[in-house]
C-alpha cells in the first residue's frame, strides 16, 4: 500500500482552482495562424488556367471551367474547386505555374447544404477573398524546374570567321532534363501556327522514344528540322513556365529530336504515301516552307504534285534568306529529302510567268498554290538611297547562299530592327572578319531594346560577335561623299534618335528628337526593313481578274483566291516565319484536297 | 557484413542475388521449400529475432506474389529481407505463426486483402479488416478500386471539367485545322 | 496489496486442442463488445469480451473500422500525391508516416535533403512524438478515471499544435515533410514561442507526477497489472515503450540513428516491470527527453540553409524499380515503410509496419485472458495502440 | 441510384444469413428451463421510425426548439479522423460545455450524432445503429470533405463518398479537418437551425425511411441485422 504522501499529493492539483483559467474567451473565428492553409484564394488576373493545378491534386477536387475566352498563353479556364474533396494539402498552391494560387488563413464554411461547398477562388466572391495572411509558396517554385538548361553554343572566336551553325543541340541529358519541365498543359499547342502536338512530342523525349518523337512532329510540321532551328517559337511565349522561370525550349528540344533519328530512319518512319492515287495534278509556285508542306500533304493523299522554283535550289526564305550558321543547308535538305520522297517532283531554275505562263498551269493542273513568298527588298526611300553602296538584306543574303561575291566593305551599317537585319549584319560581319580581320557592321534599328523586333539571342549573340547595335534611331539621309576620289560613294548613315514609333491611334508615324543627330560612318548601307511579293509573274489578265486587298492577294481563311482554281500559301499573304508558313501550307493543301476529292466525287 | 552472411547461408540454402539496399538493409530471393529452415536459423543462430514485417506485391505481370519477410537482428541493427514468390493462380503460403505468433495477424491479412492462403495459421479465414467483402481480394493489382468505388457509392453530381488544351483547341479552332 | 483473486474452478477450461469451450447459451458467461462505440476504447476499434463474472476469458480484437485502403489507393497516385494521404494513416502522430514516406522515396530515387531539412524532419518529429506522448498519457489517466490528466494533457498537446500550426499552416495533418526537404523554413522567434510551451508543458508534467505517478489508487491499479513477459517481446513484435519497459534499451534513434539522431545527445528511457506503470512511466520519461531534444535541436540547427533538394518535375516523376525499407523510432515503437518501386510512375506497393499493428492484436488478445473487466481499458491505453495504422 | 455492374456484386443475389444469436431458437437456463427465444421478435423494435409530430401550438413548438437548441448532446463516437479535434472541445481550453453542448457514451442519451470524416463501410453499419438508437429528436453534423463528397478517400473501395446517401445530414462542416473553433462555429449554426425548427433531418429518416435502407444496404453487403435498430 502507498504511504501517506501517495495519497494527499494527488491533492495538489487543486491548485488549479485559484489559477487564471486557460480558456479562450471567444474561440470561434479565432484566427488562424499566419500560414495557415485555409480557403483557396486565386488571383485570377494572374492565372493562366494551366490546369496543373488540376493534375496534380489528388483528391480530384479541382475542375477548369470556362470563365473567359481564350487568348494565347491563357486557356481561359480557372479551377474551380470542390470542398467536399479538398484535402488542404496545398500542392496545387505549390505546384502554381504562376503563383497565382494561394491560400487565405480563413477556415470557417458551415451549409446545411451540400452542394455549397463548390466556387472558383476569385470569382465566386468570398469573405477571404482580400485575406492578407494564409499559405504562401516559401521561395522559388520547386516541384516543376523553373531553369532552362542552357544551350551549349559556339563561343564568339570560334564562330565569327566562319558560317559554321552556331548551336550545338542538347545531349540526350539535358534534353531528358528540359523535357522533365513540361507540364503538358498544353497552352504552346494553341499558340503555335501549325498546333504542333508539342506536349506529345516531349512526353516522348521523356520515354526516350525519338522515333514516335519524329512520327508525332511529322504529323504537323514535315520541317521539323528547320523549326527546330529558325522556327520563331511563339509557343514558348504561350508557356506556363515562363511565368516563374525560363519557358520550356520547345524549339530547342523539337531539334534534339530530329537530330536524334538518322536521315534513313527518318525516311522509314515517315514512309511513303499510303493513298492511292488519285491521278489529280496540282502545281505549286515556289518551294519555300508553305508550298512544301502542302505539297507533302497533297502527295501524301495522292495527288501528283508538281512544284516549280525559280532559285536553282528548293527551300525558298529558309535556303535564300536564312544565314548558314543558323540553319546549315543540309538541314534544309534533309527535310527537302524526305518530302522528295513522298513522289513529289521539285522542278528548280524554272521562273513561272517567265518560262512558264500561269495560264499555262491553270490549263495542265487541276490546281494551282501560289507560295511565292517575298523576295524584293523594301527601301526606306530616304535621301540617298539610290545609287551604289546601298543593298536590300534579302538580296545579299540570297547572293551570299548562293556563292555569290558580294561587297565586303569595312564599314557597313545596317537600318532594321528584326531577325533579317540581324541575319545581314552576322553574315556581313562573319565575311568582314574573313576579309579584313575585324568587324565593322552597325545596326540602326527604330525600337528601343525593350521594344525589339528580333529575337533577344539574336541581340547578344551580336553583341557577342563584336556588333554594334544603336536602338532608337531613325535613319535620314544616306551621306555621301560630295567630292574627292570617292565621290558618290557612301560615307554613312544620318539618323536621328527617335522619340516614338506609333502615334495615339498605333498608326505607324515615328517622331524624332532632331537634336540627337549622329552620322554612323559606312562604306555600305544595307537596308532590312521588310519585303515584298513579286506579283508580277501572275501577268496582266490574271492580276486584273484577282481581287485584292492592300496589295496583297485576297484569299479565304482556307488561302484560296478569287479564283477557284488559285491558292496563294506562305509569307505573300500571311506572313512572317517558316512556321506559319507550315501551317499556311496545311490549310491551303486541306482545302484542295477537299475541292480535289469533290471533282472526284463528281467524275465518278 | 550482410555479404558474409549471404556467403555462408548460400552454400546450404537456394537463395538469389544479394540486392543490398543500405550497409543495413539487403534483400534476397529464397526458394520457398528452403524459407522455414532459413528463418530458424536465422532466428536462432544469427540474431535475426525480429519480424519487423511480412506482406506480399502482386507482380501481376509475372503471375506471382512475392512474400517479404523483413527480418530484423536487433542488437547488430541489419535487416534481412526474404524474397519469396508464390504462383499467382493458386497463392499458398507456409505458416510461421508457430515461429512469431503474430505472422498470425499479418498472414490473416494477406489471406483477406491478396488471397494468400495460409493453412493451419490460425483464425486465417475470420474476417479481418473487411466486413461483408465480396469481391476479389483488393489488394490485389487487378483490382480497380476506383471503378468499384464508383459503382458502389455515387458521387455528387454537377461536376465538369475542361483539358486547356482541347477547350483552347475547341474555341480558337473550332475547325481542328492544323 | 490486497488483491482479489477469483475462484477459476467455474471457470471454462481448455479442451484437448488447447482452445477454450465457450458456450453462451450456458449463461455462465456474457459477451460483452467493448467498442467501437466505447469511452474506453482506444479510439475506433473494437475488443469482443467473453466474461465470466468480472474476469475476461477470452478477447478477440476487431479492427477495420477505420479501414480506407490506403496501400490501394498508394499505388494509384502518382509520388508526390501519396504524399498528402500518407499523414493519415496515423492520426494523432501522422509526422512519422511523411517522414517514412519522404525518406523511402529520397532513398529510392538517389535524393538527398538539405541539412537544413534534416533538423527540421528531427524537429517536426520530436513535437509529434511530445504530442502523441500526451494522448497517451491522458488516455491512461482517462482510462483509471482521472479525467482531469486528460485535461492538462490535451491542453498541452494543443499548445503543441499551435506551434505546429504557425511552422507548418496545419494543426492536425501537417503535410510538411515533401519527398525532397521540407516545406519551408521556422517561423521568426519561433524558438522562443516553443520554449514558453514546453515551460507550460513541464508544469503542467510535474503535476501529472503528483496527481498520477503518485496516486495511491494510480499505483494500486497498475503495479503489477498487465505485465508482458520479456520473452514475448521478440515472438510478439514488441517495440519501443512497451519493450523498453520491460528493460529492453533498444531505441531506434540510438541504435540506427537516422536523421541527426546521432548529433543530438539523449538517453534510452527504461523500466523493468513491464507492467502498466511501468509503461506509463517510461512514456512520461520519455516526454522528458522530447522535450530535452526539442530545445537541442532549436539551439544546435542550421539558421538558414535551403530546405529543398532538386527535385525531378513531381507531375511525371518516375523511380526506378527497387525496394526498401525505412523505419523510425515512433512514440509507439519501430514505425516503417516498406517501398516498392517498379520504374513507374506510381508506387508498386507501400506497406506501412505501424507498431500498433503487432501490439493490438496478437500481443493484445494474448494479454486480455485472465484480466479484470476494469482493466482492460487501462491494459489497451498502456499499450498505447492507434487503429488507423492497424488497418490503415 | 446508379446502375450496377454485375462484377462488382458478386453476392448480391444471395440472401446475407442473419448472424447466429439473431436467430431463433431454444435455450437451456442454468435451473434447466427450456426458453424459446426469437431474438427479432423480442429484442427489436418491429416498427419503422415516425415522423416526430410538431406540437400544435407555434409558441410550444418554439419553446421547445430552444430548449433543444440549448443541450446539444454528442454521441462520443469517433467514427474518423475528425474525432481528435473533438478531444480540444471537452477541454477548458475551448470548453464546449458553456455552449450547451456535452458529450455522452451512449446514443440512448445522445441527440447530435458527428460524423466525424470518411465512413468505412464497417463503420456505417455501426453509425446507422448508433443513429437509430439516439431518441428523436435528433441530429446529424457532417465534418469535412470526407462526409460531402467523399473527400481523399474519393477513389476507395471501402469509405462512402455522399453521407447524405445514407443518413440525413443537417448540417456540414467544411474542413480536413475542420478545427475546433470551425466545429464550435458548425454547432452554433446548427443551434440556429434548430430554433427555426429546421434541422428536421430526423424526419426526414423517417419519410424516406426505405429509400435510406435501400441504399444503406445497397453498400453493406453483409447486412445481418434487424432493418429496425431501436
Amino acid at each position: 500500500m502507498g504511504n501517506l504522501r501517495d495519497v494527499l499529493s494527488p491533492f495538489t492539483a487543486w491548485k488549479h482552482l485559484i489559477e487564471t483559467p486557460v480558456t479562450i474567451r471567444n474561440p470561434i473565428g479565432r484566427e488562424a495562424a499566419d500560414g495557415y492553409r485555409g480557403f483557396h484564394q486565386n488571383d485570377i488576373e494572374k492565372c493562366i488556367g494551366c490546369g496543373s493545378c488540376e493534375v496534380i491534386c489528388q483528391n480530384a477536387a479541382i475542375d477548369m471551367v470556362p470563365v473567359s475566352a481564350p487568348v494565347d498563353g491563357d486557356s481561359g479556364l480557372r479551377p474551380k474547386i470542390d470542398y467536399g474533396r479538398c484535402c488542404w494539402c496545398a500542392l496545387c498552391v505549390d505546384v502554381c505555374m504562376t503563383g497565382s494560387l494561394t491560400m487565405s488563413n480563413e477556415y470557417t464554411w458551415v451549409d446545411a447544404d451540400p452542394d455549397a461547398f463548390r466556387f472558383i477562388p476569385g470569382v465566386d466572391p468570398k469573405p477571404w477573398d482580400d485575406m492578407e495572411k494564409g499559405y504562401r509558396r516559401e521561395g522559388a517554385r520547386v516541384l516543376t524546374g523553373a531553369e532552362r538548361v542552357e544551350m551549349g553554343e559556339l563561343p564568339p572566336e570560334a564562330r565569327i570567321d566562319n558560317f559554321d551553325e552556331i548551336v550545338v543541340g542538347y545531349t540526350r541529358e539535358q534534353a531528358m532534363i528540359e523535357a522533365d519541365r513540361c507540364v503538358e498543359c498544353g497552352l504552346c499547342v494553341a499558340t503555335c501556327p501549325a498546333h504542333m502536338d508539342i506536349p506529345d512530342y516531349i512526353a516522348a523525349i521523356r520515354e526516350g522514344d525519338y522515333d514516335l518523337g519524329l512520327q508525332i512532329l511529322y504529323e504537323t510540321n514535315p520541317f521539323s528540322e528547320v523549326c527546330g532551328r529558325v522556327c520563331t517559337h511563339k509557343c514558348e511565349t504561350a508557356c506556363a513556365a515562363r511565368h516563374e522561370g525560363d519557358p520550356i525550349a520547345i524549339r530547342w528540344l523539337k531539334r534534339h529530336i530530329v537530330d536524334n533519328v538518322s536521315e534513313d530512319r527518318r525516311l522509314e518512319i515517315v514512309g511513303t504515301p499510303q493513298a492511292l492515287p488519285t491521278g489529280r495534278k496540282v502545281a505549286i509556285v515556289g518551294a519555300g516552307p508553305a508550298g512544301l508542306t502542302a505539297a507533302y500533304d497533297l502527295a501524301r493523299q495522292g495527288h501528283a504534285v508538281t512544284v516549280y522554283e525559280a532559285q536553282d535550289k528548293p527551300g525558298g526564305m529558309m535556303r535564300y534568306g536564312i544565314p548558314e550558321y543558323r540553319l546549315p543547308y543540309d538541314a534544309l535538305d534533309r527535310d527537302i529529302a524526305v518530302i522528295a520522297a513522298q513522289g513529289v517532283t521539285i522542278k528548280t531554275g524554272v521562273r513561272i510567268g517567265r518560262e512558264i505562263a500561269m495560264d499555262k498551269l491553270r490549263g495542265e493542273f487541276d490546281a494551282v498554290v501560289l507560295s511565292i513568298g517575298l523576295h524584293i527588298g523594301r527601301s526606306t526611300r530616304i535621301p540617298g538611297t539610290e545609287g551604289p553602296g546601298v543593298e536590300a538584306a534579302i538580296d545579299l543574303l540570297a547572293r551570299i547562299t548562293a556563292g555569290e561575291e558580294v561587297p565586303v566593305p569595312e564599314r557597313v551599317v545596317v537600318i532594321g530592327g528584326g531577325n533579317v537585319a540581324m541575319d545581314i549584319a552576322r553574315s556581313m560581319a562573319r565575311l568582314q572578319k574573313r576579309k579584313h580581320g575585324a568587324v565593322g557592321v552597325t545596326v540602326t534599328a527604330l525600337e528601343d531594346f525593350a521594344h525589339f523586333l528580333a529575337d533577344r539571342e539574336e541581340i547578344e549573340e551580336s553583341f557577342d560577335e563584336g556588333i554594334e547595335i544603336v536602338d532608337a534611331r531613325g535613319p535620314q539621309e544616306v551621306v555621301r561623299y560630295k567630292s574627292g576620289k570617292r565621290k558618290g560613294a557612301v560615307k554613312g548613315l544620318r539618323t536621328w534618335a527617335v522619340t516614338s514609333i506609333f502615334d495615339g491611334q498605333g498608326r505607324f508615324a515615328p517622331q524624332y528628337d532632331q537634336g540627337d543627330e549622329r552620322l554612323h560612318p559606312a562604306d555600305m548601307v544595307v537596308e532590312a526593313i521588310g519585303q515584298a511579293a513579286d506579283v508580277s509573274i501572275l501577268g496582266e489578265d490574271l492580276t486584273e481578274a484577282l481581287e485584292w486587298t492592300r496589295g496583297r492577294l485576297a484569299v479565304d481563311p482556307a488561302g484560296r483566291s478569287s479564283e477557284p482554281w488559285l491558292w496563294a500559301a506562305g509569307d505573300a499573304v500571311h506572313g512572317p516565319d517558316v512556321i506559319t508558313a507550315v501551317a499556311d501550307g496545311h490549310r491551303v493543301a486541306a482545302s484542295v484536297g477537299a475541292m480535289l476529292m469533290a471533282m472526284g466525287e463528281v467524275a465518278r | 557484413m550482410m555479404r558474409d552472411l549471404h556467403d555462408h547461408l548460400k552454400t546450404r540454402y537456394r537463395l538469389g542475388d544479394l540486392a543490398e539496399r543500405r550497409a543495413n538493409l539487403a534483400f534476397v530471393d529464397v526458394a520457398r521449400a528452403d524459407l522455414r529452415a532459413l528463418l530458424v536459423e536465422l532466428r536462432d543462430v544469427h540474431g535475426f529475432t525480429h519480424l519487423s514485417l511480412l506482406t506480399a506485391v502482386d507482380w501481376i505481370e509475372e503471375g506471382r506474389f512475392q512474400l517479404t519477410y523483413l527480418m530484423n537482428n536487433r542488437t547488430a541493427n541489419r535487416s534481412l529481407g526474404l524474397r519469396v514468390f508464390l504462383d499467382r493462380a493458386d497463392p499458398v503460403g507456409d505458416t510461421i505463426h508457430d515461429l512469431w505468433p503474430t505472422a498470425a495477424t499479418y498472414q490473416r491479412e494477406l489471406r483477406e486483402m491478396f488471397g494468400i492462403a495460409f493453412p493451419g495459421s490460425p483464425r486465417v479465414d475470420e474476417e479481418f479488416i473487411l466486413e461483408g467483402w465480396t469481391d476479389m481480394p483488393p489488394y490485389r493489382r487487378d483490382f480497380d478500386t476506383l471503378a468499384y468505388s464508383q459503382q458502389t457509392f455515387s458521387d455528387r453530381e454537377g461536376r465538369e471539367t475542361h483539358d486547356p488544351r482541347a477547350h483552347m483547341a475547341k474555341k480558337l479552332n473550332p475547325e481542328g485545322q492544323r | 496489496m490486497i488483491r482479489f483473486e477469483p475462484d477459476r474452478s467455474q471457470y471454462p477450461q481448455p479442451g484437448d486442442d488447447g482452445k477454450l469451450e465457450i458456450d453462451l447459451e450456458t449463461g455462465k458467461y456474457l459477451k460483452l463488445w467493448h467498442g467501437p462505440n466505447h469511452p474506453g476504447i482506444t479510439g475506433n476499434m473494437s475488443v469482443e469480451l467473453t466474461l465470466c463474472g468480472d474476469e475476461v476469458v477470452e478477447g478477440k480484437v476487431h479492427v477495420g473500422y477505420l479501414h480506407r485502403g490506403f496501400e490501394k489507393l498508394m499505388e494509384r497516385r502518382t509520388f508526390i500525391q501519396v504524399f498528402p494521404i500518407v499523414c493519415r494513416v496515423c492520426v494523432p502522430e501522422p509526422d512519422f508516416n511523411e517522414w517514412c514516406y519522404a525518406q523511402a522515396v529520397e532513398e529510392l530515387a538517389g535524393i538527398e535533403a538539405p541539412e537544413m531539412a534534416q533538423w527540421t524532419r528531427t524537429l517536426i518529429l520530436e513535437m509529434g512524438r511530445f504530442n502523441s506522448y500526451m494522448m497517451a498519457m491522458g488516455g491512461i489517466g482517462g482510462a483509471l478515471g482521472m479525467g482531469v490528466i486528460g485535461q492538462w494533457m490535451t491542453y498541452v498537446r494543443d499548445l503543441m499544435l499551435d506551434r505546429f500550426e504557425e511552422m507548418t499552416g496545419a494543426r492536425i495533418y501537417h503535410m510538411f515533410i515533401l519527398p525532397g526537404g521540407v516545406r519551408g523554413h521556422l517561423p521568426e522567434g519561433f524558438a522562443g514561442r516553443m520554449e514558453e510551451v514546453l515551460a507550460t508543458a513541464e508544469r503542467y508534467l510535474a503535476d501529472v507526477d503528483k496527481a498520477m505517478f503518485t496516486n495511491a489508487v494510480f499505483k494500486a491499479r497498475t503495479k503489477g497489472v498487465g505485465v508482458i513477459d520479456p520473452a514475448l517481446f521478440e515472438p510478439y513484435g514488441v517495440t519501443g515503450p512497451n519493450a523498453r519497459a520491460g528493460g529492453v534499451a533498444k531505441d531506434l534513434r540510438k541504435d540506427a540513428p537516422y536523421l541527426v539522431y546521432d548529433q543530438l545527445d539523449f538517453e534510452v528511457v527504461t523500466e523493468t516491470a513491464s507492467d502498466i506503470w511501468a509503461r506509463a512511466m517510461v512514456r512520461r520519461r520519455d516526454i522528458d527527453v522530447s522535450i530535452a531534444l526539442i530545445r537541442q535541436i532549436l539551439a544546435k540547427m542550421p539558421k538558414d540553409g535551403p530546405v529543398m533538394a532538386k527535385l525531378p518535375n513531381v507531375l511525371h516523376w518516375k523511380i526506378p524499380r527497387g525496394e526498401t525499407y525505412v523505419a523510425g523510432e515512433s512514440s509507439r515503437g519501430e514505425y516503417g515503410y516498406y517501398l516498392v518501386t517498379d520504374g513507374s510512375g506510381y508506387p508498386r506497393r507501400v506497406n506501412v509496419r505501424g507498431p500498433s499493428y503487432t501490439h493490438a492484436m496478437a500481443l493484445l488478445e494474448h494479454l486480455i485472458p485472465g484480466t479484470n473487466i476494469a482493466d482492460v481499458a487501462a491494459l489497451m491505453v498502456s499499450l498505447h495502440t492507434y487503429p488507423p495504422e492497424i488497418e490503415r | 441510384m446508379k446502375d450496377i455492374d454485375k462484377s462488382f456484386r458478386k453476392d448480391t443475389e444471395t440472401e446475407f444469413p442473419l448472424r447466429e444469436e439473431l436467430k431463433p431458437r431454444s435455450v437451456t437456463a442454468p435451473d434447466g428451463q427450456v426458453i424459446e427465444i426469437d431474438p427479432l421478435q423480442d429484442y427489436f423494435c418491429q416498427e419503422p421510425p415516425k415522423v416526430h409530430k410538431q406540437s400544435y401550438f407555434r409558441i410550444v413548438e418554439d419553446f421547445y426548439n430552444w430548449a433543444r437548441a440549448h443541450s446539444l448532446w454528442i454521441l462520443g463516437f469517433g467514427t474518423g479522423c475528425g474525432a481528435i479535434e473533438m478531444r480540444p472541445l471537452m477541454t477548458p481550453r475551448f470548453d464546449a460545455y458553456r455552449y450547451g453542448i456535452q458529450w455522452r457514451p451512449t446514443p440512448r442519451q445522445a441527440n447530435l450524432l458527428v460524423i466525424s470524416g470518411y465512413l468505412s463501410v464497417k463503420t456505417l453499419k455501426r453509425a446507422i445503429r448508433a443513429y437509430e438508437q439516439m431518441p428523436q429528436p435528433k441530429y446529424v453534423v457532417g465534418l469535412g470533405s470526407c462526409t460531402i463528397n467523399g473527400g481523399m478517400y474519393w477513389d476507395s473501395y471501402n469509405t462512402i463518398k455522399r453521407l447524405d446517401d445514407y443518413l440525413p445530414v443537417d448540417l456540414y462542416i467544411a474542413g480536413c479537418m475542420p478545427r475546433p473553433e470551425a466545429l464550435l462555429a458548425g454547432f452554433m449554426d446548427l443551434k440556429k437551425l434548430i430554433r427555426k425548427g429546421k434541422a428536421e433531418g430526423a424526419n426526414k429518416y423517417a419519410e424516406n425511411f426505405d429509400w435510406y435502407k435501400a441504399n444503406q444496404k445497397s453498400v453493406i453487403k453483409d447486412w445481418d441485422m434487424p432493418d429496425y435498430n431501436w
